[in-house]
């Protein structure tokens, strides 16, 4: 059995870009504040350190420049892992990132692969407000040609990282900050990847199906055993992959269920959720006993002093999970 | 565009000045702000207290750069609108907004104005000339060019101050923003506070250009590069381009060279990357110092002065504390508000959907109590 | 009865533009090349030489600093009336829609309530290929505080600008650059609003109920047509505001046909079908008599050459609904 | 940095030019590149053609500005990337890009390397250094420096070229890419021509600056302005440049001055927005005509060498486009192929449903004519 220590998900995280660096000399990582300081979260601590400063750097402050250069590297042959400080400070790079990353092979007719990694904490939960609360993946879900990983643990985030970092495509890698001290878990201490578009089931159950990722399948796991005490078997899937999503594990658990409460952080409308509902319904049609049930933060921008109610957690999960069953 | 031949510094060691600038600031202004910057200073000291004691959710710091804030507010009429970053809540100080408000944004309670919606210092004050505070960096400064303009417009005779740090002057904003505002020669002024660092990334890092004033030639306007530590030397650049944008000769970049003296923010810890000798370095030449060597040179303050003026701030302070402790969070309802001028139906729904939900919950805790009892 | 016009997608807009800038004397027109030449599209033409070039005004060439001007023109009491010249250029601006337009209101406790409208071609089938044919409307839709309409004739056109322009909220006013100048209308001369919140039933039917909007109404309601000579009676709904969208007329339609097929050019997953399939099978679950059903682009760049395969048209739309229909 | 004094322009009115710059070209490199501008012109003319009798989707000429893009190239070794902006074909044709390749993506044929994807003129030619062009304006600035790091790092020895257009300076992007490669000291030149339109817009409504070489000094490097229309005057600035990134002393940001003698695309008709006076003022001083009065001075040409090259490349365009004309569209498949290194499950069914309606929709033809048939 492979060696394991014991983690937190930064921990995790900076054990995968060590591995990867040691491994890929083309590997380099960038962004404002990896380098010397090792990251406002301190994921990159150490690399600049083992590897030098010209493969783990500081940019000015800039995130159209740190991906656009990232790509650069990227058709030159480098391997680039970009960080972006917060998932809410991505904006400025979003022409980089729809335009031109997610694109350019496709657009290049593959004369151009770049392997391009962004790295990026998202989510609420640490009072972060507006900007540093937001949970912008159904935007690049939206947009072909990026892949999109959303880890749930330590373990989930290196193997995600590392097959991510492996990988030939362009990955836009949320990281849900509020666990990123929260969990700590056994990883093992070597390489490992795992598959990037698989879902865990983290818990069987005949009832309904509860679809979670990022900060929430922590909460969904203890939905369902709130619903445990009533009485209720809820199985629950962490999607790890939002894109692609493993849709089929979600059909095979609907097909059994026939209920189905996904749930996610981000405001509702035009949420991933959606794409969940209408792509798990068109296959499991026949087979749903109540309308799928979506858990959501509100069409608001992501409140300060209110976060508690505005960031789905378990009992309104159980609540929403109760009248789906109840329906 | 004639750029002036303005001094960096004009405040001497020994907090003499050449006579000919010592006219800038009368006595009684002087005092006034020389107390408005003691005030700052003690406030942002009670604060980070306050944050480490859990009471605060978040602060930052403006501790070494006061003078650039009041001075620069000092300059201008007190309905020019102020785009603030977010490490200048001396512009707010000199304005006199009411502190109440400011701590109540702080704390993010019922009476915040902007309802508890934004972390601490992201403030909003309408009716002081300031909108709205966000965090990501460089968003105000397009704002100030097309508030500018619009001033012009509606000719209120207004000039507009916008802002930024060092670090910032690097994003994509910065660039379009100057360059609009050289293009439409509106009454604006930007005003780059260059503490040396953008977190932990030294200037040297951000940028190989000499001087960042110098970056306003390329977009058609005088660029000046002052001393921040030195309330006179920046007074004097403001009042400078403070007249030639009231005026109707354009924007101006001003570049204040100054330090951050504390950290970031409270969750940032600077011992990682820069060394105390350098920090002892840069205390040496604090503004607030510098400034309090000048007004000891006017003879106009004495150490009884300063003494009962730091107790007075702190009495306001304390005060200030134990209002705005006292008001509950603001209400459920204002979480659904003010997306729209009238929510729409699709929040409507989810409002009435979390309603349910709280009406649910309520139920539940009643039972499990009356269970509770019963067992 | 108000006195008519015949004008096309382009002329009625301008109609538009025009009226308003007439009454509200607040209306300013920026963006690249809207000044003196009109616009690209010609959407502004004569209006700077009526209005002078300090209300019709050419900017640099820079979406950020026009989006970023126009918030501040709004914060100080203006009115602007910004064009990004093709919607697919809209992502170096993306930080200042998303982080300081949207949130704007909200954030300042409505303390400041700028009135902006973004005005932007969007769509393909103009041969455009990855950079002048997309739709991005989702992200729009996904991001609160934002309205977003589309037009799909002349006549849908000036009265929802109307409507944007006179109205208290930010809008994203999107414009099926196909249609610019395909279709000509009837238009009353004089002012007329259509409501930002009700979409519009082109067609009564009963076997199934068939959503589109911008340049896919006229593909849907060419749709049923094909349908109705196969023995099907189709109900065609033209959403015309995508955010808020006009539930209630989808679901009491579903009520009726209980089949769904949703249509829109952009990519399917995550892509605003996917909102209105998750939103109507919510309401109308019991009703559905087959999955509802989306036609869409696909999940790749808008292509060039092959943009016909890529862009649903009639017959495509047929087929899904006479798979939903065969359910 | 050390900025030189090179002169804006070398040659003359009469073609003459001072002796000391005549090395510049030898005779050999001279004559070539003004055949291939000739050609280049020729090109244009054609493709303008081509494209009104429908037989093309769009096109955008670079006539008037040709001794910029050929003129760079030249002064590059041949693996030397080059980020274009979208109106350089000169810089592929120096290359001799397979110009079978090149008309097939304007046709976007089963022939084109990028199967069709991209409209006329967004090129990609990784086997002759041009990454992949894309229509938002100013993307590709900082992919070059990123590039030019990465060319470092790898010990290449590549400099990388970068072009823009004057009005694109005005995006963040350009403000973000020049003030990476000044931090970074990339061997990267940017390479602004400067045709004075942005479709509609003159480049007085674009800057206030006196210059755009002007911010270069904001960014840390040398900025040079030189005559675009005037082959030895950039060949001498590019060659500078070069060297200097080539020995790994940094970025170079050049401003070449010329016209966009053209329309903006053929979807632009520029007699709406400039007058016929300036259009036949600047083509007084077109660079091709400059540089034909040069070599003539040099005694190297004469009209029946004019006649005989213009021959020769009509009948070279007229064979290509008879090739390209002749290829079908690309197959269906390539729609679905290159989002990702493999295609995911969800676009796999994406395309399985579009083939189900292909089928579907053939057997509906099949049926309706065989019901014509009958009837
Ligand atoms: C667009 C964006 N990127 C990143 C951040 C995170 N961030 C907050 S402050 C800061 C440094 C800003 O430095 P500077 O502009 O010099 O201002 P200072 O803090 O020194 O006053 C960074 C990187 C942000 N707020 N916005
Ligand atoms: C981000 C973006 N905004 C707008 C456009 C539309 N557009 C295409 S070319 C152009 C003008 C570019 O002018 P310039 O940079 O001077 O280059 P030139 O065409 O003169 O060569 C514009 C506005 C675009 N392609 N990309
Ligand atoms: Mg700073
Ligand atoms: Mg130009």
């Amino acid at each position: 059995m492979a060696e394991v220590e014991t983690l937190n998900m930064i921990q995790a995280l900076n054990s995968a870009l060590d591995l990867f660096m040691e491994r890929e000399e083309r590997a380099y990582v960038l962004g404002e504040d990896v380098g010397f300081f090792g990251g406002v979260f301190r994921v990159t601590e150490g690399l600049q350190k083992k590897y030098g400063a010209r493969r783990v750097f500081d940019t000015p402050l800039a995130e159209a420049g740190i991906v656009g250069m990232a790509l650069g590297m990227g058709l030159a042959g480098l391997v680039p892992v970009a960080e972006i400080q917060f998932a809410d400070f991505v904006y400025p790079a979003f022409d980089q990132i729809v335009s031109e990353l997610a694109k350019y092979r496709y657009r290049s007719g593959a004369q151009y692969t770049p392997r391009v990694v962004l790295r990026m904490p998202c989510g609420g939960g640490i009072r972060g407000g507006h900007y540093h609360s937001q949970s912008p993946e159904a935007l690049f879900i939206h947009t072909p040609g990026l892949r999109v990983l959303m880890p749930s643990g330590p373990f989930e985030a290196k193997g995600l990282l590392l097959g991510a970092l492996a990988g030939p495509d362009p990955v836009i890698f949320l990281e849900p900050k509020k666990l990123y001290r929260a969990i700590k878990a056994e990883v093992p201490k070597g390489w490992y990847t795992l598959p990037l578009d698989k879902a865990a089931v983290l818990r069987h159950g005949q009832d309904a199906t509860l679809v979670a990722y990022g900060a929430m399948a922590p909460a969904a796991l203890e939905a369902a055993r709130l619903a445990e005490e009533e009485g209720y078997d809820i199985e629950v899937i962490d999607l790890l992959c939002l894109m692609p999503f493993d849709l089929k594990t979600l059909v095979h658990s609907v097909e059994k269920t026939g209920r189905l409460v996904v749930v996610h952080e981000a405001p509702r409308t035009c949420g991933f959720g959606a794409e969940l509902v209408a792509a798990v319904q068109e296959k499991a049609f026949a087979r749903l006993e109540a309308p799928p049930r979506r858990v959501t933060g509100f069409d608001t921008p992501f409140p300060y002093t209110l976060e508690d109610h505005y960031l789905p957690g378990p009992e309104r999960i159980l609540h929403a999970l109760i009248e789906t069953l109840e329906y | 565009m004639s750029e002036p031949n303005l001094p960096f510094s004009i405040l001497n060691e020994d907090g003499s000045c050449p006579e000919r600038y010592r006219a800038l600031l009368n006595d009684a202004d002087l005092l006034a702000i020389h107390d408005m910057i003691l005030f700052s200073r003690h406030f942002d000291r009670r604060m980070m207290m306050l944050q480490r004691q859990g009471r605060l959710g978040f602060y930052m710091t403006s501790t070494g750069e006061e003078s650039t804030m009041i001075g620069a507010t000092f300059c201008l009429k007190p309905d020019d609108p102020i785009f603030l970053s977010y490490r200048e809540i001396g512009c707010l100080l000199w304005r006199k907004v009411d502190l109440r408000l400011i701590m109540n944004q702080l704390i993010g309670n019922s009476r915040d104005l902007c309802k508890g919606r934004q972390m601490p210092i992201h403030f909003c004050f309408r009716e002081w000339g300031f909108p709205s505070v966000s965090s990501p960096v460089g968003t105000q400064l397009p704002h100030a060019c097309g508030y500018a303009y619009a001033a012009r417009e509606l000719a209120t005779g207004q000039v507009c101050l916008a802002f930024l740090g060092e670090g910032t002057a690097s994003e994509g904003d910065f660039h379009t923003a100057l360059n609009f505002a050289g293009v439409f020669r509106v009454p604006c002024i930007y005003l780059i506070r260059n503490n040396g660092y953008a977190i932990s990334t030294p200037e040297a890092a951000q940028t190989a250009a000499k001087s960042l004033a110098a970056r306003a030639a390329g977009y058609g306007m005088p660029g000046l590069q002052v001393d921040g530590n030195d309330l006179l030397a920046l007074v004097n650049a403001m009042r400078w381009a403070v007249a030639r944008a009231r005026d109707g000769e354009g924007p101006t970049l001003i570049e204040a060279m100054t330090y951050r003296m504390g950290a970031h923010s409270t969750a940032d810890d600077p011992s990682a990357y820069r060394s105390e000798e350098e920090t002892a370095r840069w205390a040496k030449v604090d503004n607030l110092a510098r400034l309090e060597h000048h007004v000891r040179w006017r003879g106009l303050y004495d150490e009884a002065r300063k003494q009962e003026a730091l107790a007075r701030h702190e009495e306001t302070v304390r005060a200030l504390i134990a209002d705005s402790e006292c008001w509950p969070p603001p209400p459920l309802d204002s979480l659904f508000e003010d997306v729209f001028e009238h929510a729409n139906a699709h929040l409507l729904e989810q409002r009435e959907e979390y309603l349910r939900f709280l009406a649910w919950k309520a139920r539940r805790r009643a039972g499990e109590m009356a269970e509770a009892a019963r067992g």
